[in-house]
């Protein structure tokens, strides 16, 4: 390549060379013009540039701001967008998380802790889901990961706080086992017994439990 | 003076003539036509500004398939006051080491000089501050003294990205003052005065840009473009050159500073619209041609001040267009346009008026 | 040529250039002191033509105590690959500049010597690159740490 | 005696260089970290006399994140969506970059569904990117109305890859052995719709800007690049081309499903502004052709081939494996020990190549110029730094 000279006739003599190139196009030469010439084309090309903008202008059909606050009714989320990690609950109230971990090594950025307990039986449970919006990149793999269809991603945006310690969002809201082990259990009563009721918990993580990211504050 | 259907104009009778007349008799009369001229020309200039600025981000916004400010008032129209009142808080930062006293001026001095030529020009046979017989000599000595704040504001400030925006202002507003008054003088030869309010009497049988077989049109694009310039609106804003000089001679003004560039930077482009309105399209002057009486008395029911309005608003719209769709020019390339283009043709056109003036070669002539 | 062919045509060039083990293109190792020479020549030999410098390298290989730096050649006019690669003592990492023949092995041997702090002599401009000027050590350095590395929790 | 004065004709008739005679003073200013047109956190040290430059000096690192350093920590498939945060109007091509390496290195099989997914995504980034550029590119030349078309239309791009990918920039779709998900049901309707849309209005971005007198005037001549320095500075994709070396990497080793489509290699003549522009614009054309020769035959197969929580350890050895980006040639360069992490993974970028074709071209030039260039080689900054 080094051998080709820098002159225009150089290269289009080394491209007709390459076997009239097939599966390359040349950049078009430019067109010369005299002094009276090149005013009107010059003239020209701005008036043909001004009848596209103008064209705009006059069709306001053509404007695409949308306003965003107050199309908050009309503004729909595609259903993959991923904004926000959620614990889809069913109807009973209960979800399907088993505290395995495995969303949590799938991880890249440690952005969630899955707090794991024990129940009367031994069996291990569901404490406390603990997603780090703030050190979260929304990539998926831990709803990829997950074997159980436990978390997925939703569309809701609208997440800003002034605080950063506010975006630690607690995914679950019962501790205990999960649905498929709680439907074993007819009695309803029963079944309520074991879901403890945890509040919606978005904040300083947890008492006395440091945050997933040593020094992420 | 009577127009080309016969019956008799409003004898103008401007604020300049009354002050004079009243001030044998009553100096206190005198001084209240004056400061009437003052508050009239304040006022003017900050309805200018509320009116242009949002008209500027209105008709941007449509250029570009956006719908501009929408939320403060009916569709955004209190936008340019609510932003007055953020830069009147914001802070006047004055870079170290600039030069306080000039830095502190400059603003106001590139103010000064546009409102200065807000004063003569004829809004209406009856609207008019002062109708000086020099009239199209002062338009272009006074605006050209606008310069003057651009250079100040771009030394004082003690940062090279404003001083390369001050020096591409003077070379270029210099250069361009020429063609400007090339333009000028074709349309001096054909109204035989230089006179405002003459020039505008002078087109009641046309108005001068279709009335001199093209030449008149040559001048008004040459007045037109080379006023563009002047005013340091794209695509010949390289004083400010956003993407090049980050904000040219205004970078290191905040606050109300600022917003009197802005502000003057509007006025310029009105009194710019309104000086090539005047010289080429007549002024206040109705659509009028030749003898062809009823359709001119038709044209004469629209008062002078809204034929004024009207075309001043469109040459507005055209420059805002121009802005919205074009690059900006390189600074040689913008020399080379002068010096190569502009002026020779402005000369030649220039030759051609005074072939067409000495042998009265326009469509309805003069008696 | 294949890269079996390359492989041969180096090594004719420069016969203690040994094809480098477990690589998935053709690759060559030559003696660091030789580089110089042998870039320069397979630069110039007209059936090699290796014309431009696709990336430049080094990993840090802490338990053999070397950095091993890669620089991978390519020919536009032949169109074909060569990963050379050459290594230099931890405790003493220099090496000659390439970046006479390839202007841009200037910067990239600027990124190198930033990041993994590997000194190339006849080098125009040796400088930090991204880090700021007073920084300490060298962050793509296995042994490297500081006070701002998080541990991944497992 | 008299003493005849010495005029300057006189010192030029005596050899005297006029430069040094008229000396003017020359200075340096800062173009960034902050300026409007140095996209990002570049700054370039420009020494000027006047308003021509004589020197640029490009200082980079203003977002140096370490990505490499942290891809030794995270497994491949972890590392792809760092690959995102590299050139991010080319994620998708980045995200291919790390997964094609992997995959060839782990011996993983792709059907043809997902190579022709992966293409087709691949392009309809390209044309993203440079529409992208296109209207940065008018709003540097001071034309911001075209600013404002080129992220209308690209905003038609991001809802089709939000649609199916779940994200609007960085998106992390493609994968080791497959994509993140099958294409959303409406994609093909919406590629078609998009193309449809699309064409008039590159017909428009001629018109307001390439036959531009302003633009042309700007452009032509400018920022001229010799083949032999483009070649020698390592740059890649449009920018090489441009200065009429026609080497891209889909003609070349046609991966994906690039073998199977018709397309041609836009080529510049001068290696001027103007070529690079153009290459550019005909590329679009060219994505275009290739997108509609694909979208009514994709075929049927699975989106993933192996397990998405599938351990992938890769051989010991040296990987390297390059794709053209929007930008030029991204290569990743994985050394692996045997494990499931890089030992070391380095990401040759396009722009970090690129961005030095300034110092060469700049130097004699104007201010506006070297704008000009700046955007015409269109550097993504954090692709630089990485």
């Amino acid at each position: 390549m080094n051998e080709i000279g820098s002159t225009e006739q150089a290269v289009r003599k080394e491209e007709a060379r390459r076997a009239g190139a097939p599966g390359t196009v040349l950049s078009p030469a430019e067109k010369r013009h005299g002094f009276i010439g090149g005013v009107f084309s010059g003239l020209l090309s701005l008036v043909q540039g001004m009848a596209v903008t103008l064209g705009y202008f006059l069709r306001p059909s053509t404007v695409v701001t949308r306003q965003y606050p107050e199309n908050r009714a009309t503004l729909k989320m595609y259903e993959r967008f991923r904004s926000l990690l959620t614990m889809p609950h069913d109807q009973d109230g209960c979800h399907n998380c088993t505290a395995c971990g495995i969303c949590q090594t799938a991880c890249p950025n440690a952005s969630i802790k899955v707090v794991s307990g024990k129940d009367a039986a031994g069996k291990k449970i569901l404490k406390n889901y603990i997603w780090r919006m703030d050190a979260c990149t929304f990539c998926n793999a831990c709803v990829q990961a997950c074997p159980f269809s436990a978390i997925t991603m939703t569309g809701g945006f609208e997440s800003a706080v002034y605080d950063r310690r506010l975006l630690s969002y607690s995914l679950n809201r019962y501790a205990g086992p999960s649905a498929s082990a709680l439907k074993k259990i007819a009695d309803p009563a029963e079944r309520r017994k074991m879901m403890e009721p945890c509040l919606a918990y978005s904040g300083q993580v947890l008492p006395g439990e440091t945050p997933p990211i040593a020094g992420g504050e | 003076m009577t127009n080309a259907i016969g019956t008799t104009l409003w004898q103008v009778k401007t604020l300049a003539d009354r002050t004079t007349g009243a001030m044998p008799d009553s100096p206190w009369l005198a001084i209240g036509y004056i400061l009437l001229g003052v508050v009239a020309v304040g006022a003017l200039v900050a309805g200018l500004g509320l009116v242009l600025i949002y008209a500027e981000r209105k008709i941007a916004a449509h250029f570009q398939c956006r719908l501009g400010p929408m939320r403060v008032g009916w569709h955004g129209i209190f936008q340019t006051v609510a932003d007055t009142l953020k830069l009147l808080l914001k802070e006047d930062v004055i870079p170290e080491r600039a030069d306080k006293l000039l830095h502190l001026m400059a603003p106001f001095l590139s103010l000064l000089a546009t409102v200065m030529v807000l004063v003569v020009i004829p809004y209406s046979p009856v609207l008019q501050i002062a109708d000086v017989n020099i009239g199209v000599l002062y338009v272009s000595a006074v605006g050209g003294f606008g310069i003057l704040g651009i250079l100040v504001a771009g030394w004082s400030s003690n940062n090279k990205w404003s001083m390369l925006g001050a020096m591409r202002a003077g070379a270029q507003i210099i250069s361009y003052e020429i063609s400007v008054t090339i333009a000028l003088l074709t349309v001096v030869l054909f109204a035989g005065t230089l006179q405002l309010s003459q020039i505008v009497l002078s087109q009641a049988e046309g108005w001068w840009i279709w009335r001199a077989h093209g030449i008149g049109l040559v001048a008004f694009l040459i007045f037109l473009i080379a006023s563009v310039a002047e005013i340091n609106r794209t695509p010949f804003d390289i004083a400010e050159g956003e993407s090049e000089l980050t904000g040219g001679f205004h970078t290191e003004y905040s606050g109300m500073r600022f917003a009197f560039f802005f502000l003057s930077e509007f006025v310029n482009m009105f009194v710019a619209a309104a000086v090539t309105a005047t010289l080429f399209l007549g002024g206040w002057m109705p659509f009028h041609i030749g003898s062809f009486q009823a359709f001119n008395s038709i044209m004469d029911l629209i008062p002078p001040a809204i034929w004024f309005a009207g075309k001043t608003g469109f040459l507005i719209f055209v420059i805002m267009w121009f802005r919205w769709t074009f690059p900006r020019m390189r600074v040689d390339q913008l020399m080379k346009l002068e010096w190569k283009i502009l002026l020779p043709i402005g000369l030649v056109n220039l030759a051609a008026a005074s072939i067409a003036v000495l042998f009265n070669l326009y469509f309805f002539p003069r008696h | 040529m294949t890269g079996e062919e390359i492989v041969l045509a180096v090594s004719r060039i420069e016969e203690r250039a040994k094809p480098r083990e477990k690589c998935a293109m053709p690759a060559v190792t030559v003696p660091v002191e030789s580089l110089a020479v042998f870039m320069r020549a397979i630069h110039d030999d007209p059936a090699l033509s290796f014309d431009m410098l696709c990336t430049h390298t080094a990993v840090d290989w802490l338990g053999e105590n070397r950095f091993e730096l890669l620089y991978v050649l390519c020919s536009l006019k032949h169109g074909h690959y060569l990963t050379v690669s050459t290594s230099v003592p931890r405790d003493k990492p220099e090496v000659s500049s390439v970046s006479s023949i390839w202007r841009i092995a200037e910067w990239q041997e600027r990124e190198v010597y930033d990041l993994m702090g590997v000194l190339y002599s006849g080098h125009p401009d040796l400088r930090r690159m991204f880090l700021e000027d007073d920084w300490n050590g060298f962050p793509l350095r296995k042994d490297y740490k500081d006070d701002f590395m998080l541990e991944l929790p497992e | 005696m008299t003493i005849r004065p010495i005029t300057l004709a006189d010192r030029i008739a005596a050899g005297q260089k006029v430069e040094s005679l008229l000396s003017t003073q020359e200075y340096f200013v800062n173009m960034g970290p902050q300026h409007p047109s140095t996209h990002g956190v570049l700054r370039l040290l420009v020494r000027l006399d006047g308003e021509t430059v004589r020197e640029v000096i490009p200082v980079v690192g203003y977002v140096h994140r370490g990505i490499e350093k942290m891809g030794e920590y995270l497994t491949y498939r972890k590392f792809i969506h760092l690959s995102d945060r590299l050139d991010y109007l080319s994620a998708i091509t980045n995200n291919w970059v790390v997964a094609m390496a992997v995959e060839k290195a782990a011996g993983i099989e792709i059907n043809d569904r997902i190579q022709t997914i992966r293409t087709l995504c691949a392009e309809l980034q390209r044309i993203q990117s440079h529409q992208l550029w296109w209207g940065v590119f008018g709003m540097d030349l001071g034309a911001f109305t075209a600013f404002l078309y080129g992220f209308r239309d690209r905003e038609v791009v991001t809802d089709i890859f939000e649609e199916t990918t779940g994200a609007r920039l960085t998106m992390n779709y493609i994968q080791p052995g497959g994509v993140m998900f099958d294409i959303h049901p409406d994609f093909v309707k919406n590629v078609k719709k998009f193309l449809a849309y699309f064409k008039p209005k590159l017909e428009e971005y001629e018109t307001l800007v390439s036959g531009n007198v302003i633009v042309q005037a700007r452009l032509r001549g400018v920022g001229i690049l010799s083949p032999g320095a483009a070649v020698s500075i390592g740059t890649t994709g449009p920018v090489l081309r441009a200065s009429g070396v026609a080497h891209d990497l889909r003609k070349s080793e046609a991966y994906g499903v690039y073998g199977k489509v018709q397309f041609d290699i836009p080529v510049g003549v001068k290696g001027d502004c103007w070529d690079r522009y153009w290459v550019r614009i005909e590329e679009m054309r060219q994505s275009i052709r290739i997108i509609e020769q694909l979208i009514d035959s994709i075929p049927e197969g699975k989106h993933m081939t192996i397990k998405p929580t599938a351990k992938i350890k890769l051989p010991e050895g040296l990987y390297y494996n390059q794709m053209e980006t929007a930008r030029g040639i991204l290569g990743a360069l994985i050394v692996s020990d045997g494990g499931e992490k890089p030992y070391r993974i380095h990401l040759r970028s396009p722009n970090f190549n690129n961005l030095w074709s300034v110092t060469a071209m700049a130097p004699g030039l104007r201010i506006a110029d070297l704008v000009a260039i700046l955007s015409s080689i269109d550097v993504v900054v954090p692709d630089i730094d990485r």
